[in-house]
């Protein structure tokens, strides 16, 4: 058990830690359009420094990066405020399903591009009838002549407005049982057929969209792994590895604790042993998310497959942090529920937290069946 | 012992259900926070119905009901998430009913109850109000600091407009000295203002509440409405027990503060802190309900829980009525010395 | 609407307040058959005064009080900390149950027993594999001549060492549906055929019993509502008021909260706002509940139906009764958990509260169900 | 990073688990309680395998292995809900270790780390210890007063048995003053102490969420296994995260002692807090999903139930802990004046 980082993750650390000191983010501007575009440009410079994607292989433009060393490339992003690249669904998501299920051929094509942020990539999976049932998903693809004609409505597509590339699975088989009939394509966004609504959030900004696809066309090159195969596919898409990510919005979290923590000492509250008992316990939360998301990539690492600690890091992660969002209210007072406060901010964003990304609900029903081994639900 | 309205009341709740369903559906509240301003036309009627004065004597142009009666109307408010100036204003006028003098009763309370010259209630500290409601609008403001009060006319306080998060209310920082000193029970007053906030987070805890049973009954997941599975309806009895008991508490506070004053203090900390709380729980226990449609904008649930976290922070605040609360515990079982 | 008590509701008051100061209940002895046995004494001074079962008609040696009289009796019992009549499950179950479904003859023979605790009264429901499903029963009886000969197992019968007669729904019809084959009995407790062994509890108690049937004979002249008919006897018999009861757990519990209070107070705890925030909370909690409660009479008196506020009292006092007892360990430290200290009692006894007369997860249940109209658990 | 054990220390781990499986089934600690006495056979047995002396240097007759090794063992007891008194002889052997002279240790590691002569840890205010375990049967006891520590020997100190509900461990209250002063770092052993005590308690969590989930599954009710509902269900998964987050937190804080000294007092207080309150909520939760089964004497939860509440209690509190993790968190982020 060593719970330092090893030589050869300081030294990659450092070496992220100098680069970022050479290549400073710098502000984000103001608007979702000059945001993304700025994500867009930051991604071409970690692009350009070889840090894009660090955990692939250097084959495919990656570093061969550890898990432990992936966590760190979001942790320092995070510690230093750097945003999430642009194209975070292709590096995540979108890159590992092509080097699994894609031809030689498709990987030559479009894992470049995806690094360079020069195609970015959004994922076409829920549907407003399907929530969390990719089973009942009902977008359907009919072959005509070498393409697929595919008609649909797809929603919570983040990035969809600025994407070339969908993730799609489409029912291909109306008659095949129900998790059989399915094929996983690349839709090329670029066509009339597909239209993008943006989805109001409670925040009053537009992260998501809703997808209307009406005789889309998609040639037969793009389907990944096979005809009928879009389950399995979707599957290696949905495991993949987020747990990078997850270090990141850790130390996001633990950011945001301390801030709150020093504006309470700034202002005597720490005196108010009520205050303090609410802060000690938030920061034991935030160790205990770290501590135990380590613990599962050392799982991961050994043994190939996460542990039981593995599955609960956002189940805690999401909880905290909107707990940490109500302690700012209640010890700061009404300020912190003025429209231009971040915490004000936090408070309605992190409602999302328990709901994006599998609802806290579908998570506890995975860690019932498969980590504690119940009965399916019912 | 009879724990149930009247039927004049009844009769109240069903009149002001109606109507508020009509002239209030969320479309309009939507407006007047997209726009930014109350609907007047919607306020005028109100006024002309003689709400906005349920709780204000005869003698000074009101109905000469009791708060029981206002916190109908608030309940109904809240439960319609109604963007109007309805609350500040009756929340002065419990102060200036109740501790203002013949003379400033007769000056301020016609225009509250009748609508057409509004006030508000401050809640300062060393001269700043950080969160007051309508002030902009308001003719006068009942200006509360270390438990004193005084008249405050609009024309001489600081007025700075605030952008919070629940847009469908406008607020106000406030910066203001001397007026004139209401020389009555303040602290009674504050407590009517607390039952009366209580009774709006109850009414918006409901909203939100049968916002979700009815969702989960409608939404199907993996071929079954999701109020099938234990973790929505068990959920959903959870926002039953808190704004139930958030009722509870509201309406007793009510009720003391027209028939037993003694028990006003208590009951008044106590129906706010359980409206808060249930309020809050509530509305983002909707939210989770209803996934990621609960999350848009056009789900409207969001309005519900802006209001609720904007109105717990009105007044004292929870952990303060807590600490409130048991101390008044302590003293009533610790023998005297 | 007039939460003070009424001037007949006073009067009823004034007249038992007096009575229990003119017949103090004194102090129960140690031991689980004294204390029984304090408690069988205990309801015939009660039943000789009259105050046996103030909810019951006056024909049947009642008094006809209203439901809000029916609380006040039992907070004012919990007020002087007096015991629970010994024979509370005849009173507050088989007496009405009997008064509905009963005949004349059935009437005349077991209703004044009930009330001088001259014969005792238990409850035969529950069973080891059946649990909160009635449906489920397995207890069989057996027509042969004029009797039925009863086999099967019940466990949670509370008072079965000391009670004359049992309450008991069996099968006594295999071929129909779950719910028609049911019967409800009056088993003679005092024949060899019906073995009590008691089950030892966390606290080392011994409140309830199993019991073990074998072969026990039953006159037919003991079936209550018919045979077949059980299912519907029996629900009545779940249904049946035990408001007044809750009534004096509640002041108990108000007892037990002002207790701890006042050690709090004694030691200057007071000035630890942690501290003051927990016992300001259970204050709150409590008297929430106290008022839910009296509006769930209301609401009963008014429309003969309780509303949605009065399934949650049941919910609402287990939690908070918890919630005390852990909160004493946690304020006075560990004398709280010596063996001989109530605190200690109360933390493991109050476990059993959100198990017992409904577990809070059927609770919810029966709340989705009929009072919100969700769909039926899955 | 490496957050896993070795495979000598997994070694360890797998050789308690089997050794307690055999040597301290329920039927055995229940036989320990209602005597009142432990199992003299499986401590000698213990001993002679070197638990007891596990983290004590090979100079004082030990194994000379680390904190990490003792979690290990004191998870896989508390796991057993083993009655014995290795915790508190293991928390005075780490106290000496760390904080007695050379000649402190030489007289009394010897007798602790074989099992002859048992030591325990007492927290004291104005000279009196309210929860002292095994006190009775000790040689020796370090008395904590103020931050100091003092080895007073049991015939100097007064010593008055306690009955309380975990009868699988013997309790006292215990008086003293005086005594040999341990001049070492006391802070540091009793940080220690706590990531041991906070070890039993994940163990005692570990075995109530494996008891509930086994149930869970074997358990019908209306004709199907109670854990396919998800109130059960979930409820397990809450044990889950509650028992992962306790042994996290608790890990580091034993890596802590033996590599990282300076992250100790932070993860200590940080483990014991968080151990507390999984063992407690874990421990109740567990009797909710065995429903009435839970509530008896033979279900054997309540042994965990009651061990879980008597540990919490030990050395310092929650509340306590919480407030030294706040203050040490805002002197972290406050620039020093």
């Amino acid at each position: 058990m060593d719970l330092t980082f090893s030589t050869s993750e300081l030294a990659f650390r450092d070496e992220f830690r100098a680069w970022l000191e050479a290549n400073p983010a710098g502000q984000s501007p103001e608007g979702e359009d000059a945001a993304y575009a700025f994500r867009t440009q930051w991604q071409r410079r970690l692009y350009e420094g070889g840090w894009a994607a660090v955990h692939w292989p250097r084959q495919f433009g990656g570093r061969d990066a550890t898990l432990v060393e992936a966590a760190i490339f979001y942790e320092e992003l995070a510690r230093v405020r750097a945003p999430i690249p642009a194209n975070v669904l292709g590096i995540l998501l979108g890159g590992p399903t092509l080097m699994l299920w894609g031809t030689e051929e498709q990987k030559d094509r479009y894992l470049i591009p995806i690094l360079s942020a020069e195609e970015i990539w959004c994922q076409g999976f829920s549907e407003p009838d399907a929530g969390s049932d990719l089973a009942a998903l009902k977008t359907k693809a009919v072959k005509d002549g070498d393409d697929w004609i595919v008609t649909g409505q797809k929603v919570w597509t983040s990035g969809a407005q600025y994407s070339k590339w969908c993730m799609l699975v489409a029912r291909t088989d109306q008659d095949a049982a129900k998790h059989k009939g399915l094929t996983y394509f690349l839709l090329d966004m670029e066509q009339e057929e597909v239209q993008v609504r943006p989805l109001r959030q409670i925040t009053g900004e537009s992260e998501f969209n809703e997808l209307f696809i009406e005789g889309a066309r998609i040639p037969d090159e793009n389907v990944i792994g096979g005809v009928g195969n879009g389950w399995k596919v979707a599957l290696t898409t949905l495991m993949n590895e987020r747990a990078g990510l997850a270090f990141g919005l850790q130390v996001a979290l633990k950011i945001g604790l301390d801030k709150l923590t020093e504006q309470a000492s700034a202002r005597g509250l720490m005196d108010d042993p009520a205050v303090a008992d609410k802060l000690g316990e938030l920061h034991l939360k935030c160790e205990i998310l770290r501590l135990t998301a380590y613990r599962g990539l050392s799982t991961t690492m050994k043994y190939g497959q996460p542990g039981p600690e593995g599955s609960l890091t956002k189940w805690m992660w999401s909880e905290t942090n909107q707990q940490l969002a109500q302690a700012a209210v209640d010890i700061l007072g009404p300020e912190a529920l003025l429209s231009d406060s971040p915490w004000a901010y936090g408070l309605l964003r992190s409602r999302g937290n328990t709901i994006e990304g599998g609802t806290t609900e579908v998570l506890k029903n995975i860690v019932a069946e498969r980590v504690l081994g119940l009965p399916r639900m019912r | 012992m009879n724990f149930d309205f009247t039927d004049d009341q009844h009769e109240i709740k069903r009149t002001a259900r109606d109507l508020l369903t009509n002239r209030s559906p969320f479309e309009r509240v939507r407006e007047a926070a997209e726009s930014g301003a109350y609907d007047e036309a919607a306020w005028k009627e109100l006024t002309e119905l003689g709400w906005a004065g349920i709780a204000i004597s005869e003698a000074n142009g009101g109905q000469g009901l009791g708060t029981v009666e206002l916190v109908i109307l608030l309940e109904e408010l809240g439960y319609a998430c109604a963007a109007s100036p309805f609350l500040s204003n009756s929340m002065a006028g419990l102060m200036i009913e109740h501790a203002g003098s013949d003379e400033q009763q007769a000056k301020w309370l016609p225009g509250i109850a009748d609508g057409t010259a509004t006030a508000t209630v401050a809640i300062a500290d060393q001269g700043v109000a950080r969160l007051v409601p309508d002030a902009e609008a308001a003719a006068v403001i009942v200006f509360v600091q270390d438990g004193a009060a005084t008249l405050v006319e609009r024309g001489d306080a600081e007025v700075e407009a605030l952008e919070t998060i629940d847009p469908t209310r406008r607020f106000a920082r406030v910066s203001a000295s001397g007026g004139d000193p209401l020389t009555g029970d303040v602290e009674g007053g504050i407590a009517r203002c607390e039952a009366a906030l209580a009774a709006e987070m109850v009414g918006i805890a409901q909203r939100a509440m049968e916002m979700s049973v009815q969702y989960a009954k409608d939404r199907q997941q993996f071929g079954t409405p999701i109020g099938a599975y234990q973790a929505v309806s068990h959920r959903c009895t959870q926002m039953l027990l808190e704004t139930e008991g958030a009722r509870s508490a509201t309406y007793f506070a009510a009720w003391a503060a027209d028939s037993n004053p003694v028990q006003l203090p208590l009951g008044a900390a106590m129906a706010k802190a359980a409206a808060s709380d249930a309020a809050r729980n509530v509305t983002a226990s909707a939210i989770q309900v209803h996934g990621g449609v609960g999350f848009t904008w056009e789900a409207d649930l969001h309005w519900l829980y802006k209001r609720a976290q904007l109105d717990a922070a009105l007044l004292t605040s929870s952990r303060i009525q807590r600490r409130r609360i048991a101390h008044a515990s302590a003293a009533a079982v610790t023998p005297t010395a």
